[in-house]
């Protein structure tokens, strides 16, 4: 079961910076957890409403939205970064 | 030699440098990133994702070590709240030559600004808004991606 | 704001570059060349055209200020006997965006190693001899006489 | 009459940094002015043989041995540039 980890405004828009998830089989995808994430409040909904807007890392390494969150211990999301 | 630091507390330049000067390569490049008032900012506040932070910094060093024939690489980024002028960020590369010391400190803060989990938040007037990021800054890092993109 | 100091004495690179920071560009880029050993060099000796010097490098300052908008730009230059690891040189450029301060730094060090007049001299072993000057700085010079050099 | 310095090796070569010089009127050239320096010592003649290798200032600007001599007060001659 991965930790969630949200950053930044996508951190603020849902009010919490950690939670636990244990997502159905068929949510196999960093965006299908997104999607499936978004349906955990209002919040959440807001923040994962538009996922051009968010960028994502398993594992602590950057991952698109098509990447596979099999096994993964933390998956993180967040806004394009902004940092330097 | 790579160097990588997240920290809070200020640092100092002569210091940052001082262990790359000593390498002996003889060309030290390096650059500072500091906050700037940009219309009435305030002050800064720099999240980032601790544990992934410092591992995408050692890996951009280890690339530009690798491409650049670097003796050493530094990347030094503070977090927190940060006031007017305050140092950001410092990125410092050393080698034989001048031109590979210079073309890897371009490297690595372009390379940083879009792939290290760092995320600012400014104050103008009192209210805090997350910065937005800059197609320029991913343009910045793209270059890095095409073959020969310095000759 | 130029700064351009032609000095026996060694510089600190905290001191130099603070002046540039405190302008407020929030871009502030350095290159520092050191005395390195290639094969033996025991110390260098820096000689120079006193009164030329100061008004080469201020004017290649001048040239890199305009040509990249900057806001500062420092040149310090040590001359006279030079041990191994000691700093030679420091150009540092300051700008509002970081794409200009390190373009204007990497021009500054090459347009210095072929446009300003200094020699040095190097001791192996005991024995002095004249550095000769190399092709390469030449053509790293020649680089910046091009049109759009970096895009 | 301008005042002639040498550097580096040239230098070195002549023996003396700097000497006053009053060319003929015919030499109105830099590289016609290390011509006829070059007949002034030995030493003279070696450093100034070849002028390939020689860099001249008039006035502290760099200039090419085709430039003017006409009303200069300082014309320095010395090898290509190293420092930095």
């Amino acid at each position: 079961m991965p930790t969630i980890l949200y950053f930044a405004w996508v951190r603020d828009m849902i009010g919490t910076a950690e939670e636990s998830a244990d997502p159905p089989a068929d949510v196999t995808t960093v965006g299908a957890l997104a999607a499936w994430l978004a349906g955990r409040s209002e919040g959440h909904r807001a923040a994962l409403a538009d996922l051009t807007r968010i960028r994502a890392a398993v594992d602590q390494q950057f991952a698109d939205l098509d990447a596979s969150i099999e096994g993964a211990r933390e998956i993180a999301f967040f806004p394009p970064v902004t940092g330097g | 030699m790579i160097t990588v630091a997240v920290q809070q507390a200020p640092f100092s330049v002569e210091d940052a440098l001082a262990p790359l000067e000593a390498l002996g390569g003889g060309a030290v490049a390096s650059f500072v990133g500091l906050v700037r008032s940009d219309g009435g900012i305030e002050a800064l506040t720099l999240e980032h994702y601790p544990g992934m932070t410092e591992v995408a910094l050692r890996r951009l060093a280890e690339e530009a070590v690798a491409r650049w024939s670097l003796i050493g690489a530094t990347v030094i980024h503070r977090v927190g709240e940060l006031r007017l002028g305050e140092r950001i960020v410092l990125v410092a590369t050393c080698a034989p030559h001048r031109r590979d010391a210079l073309d890897a400190c371009a490297y690595l803060i372009d390379r940083l600004k879009t792939d290290a989990p760092f995320w600012k938040r400014e104050t103008r007037g009192g209210d805090g808004r997350w910065v937005e990021a800059r197609a320029s800054d991913d343009a910045a890092a793209a270059r890095w991606s095409q073959p020969s993109p310095q000759s």
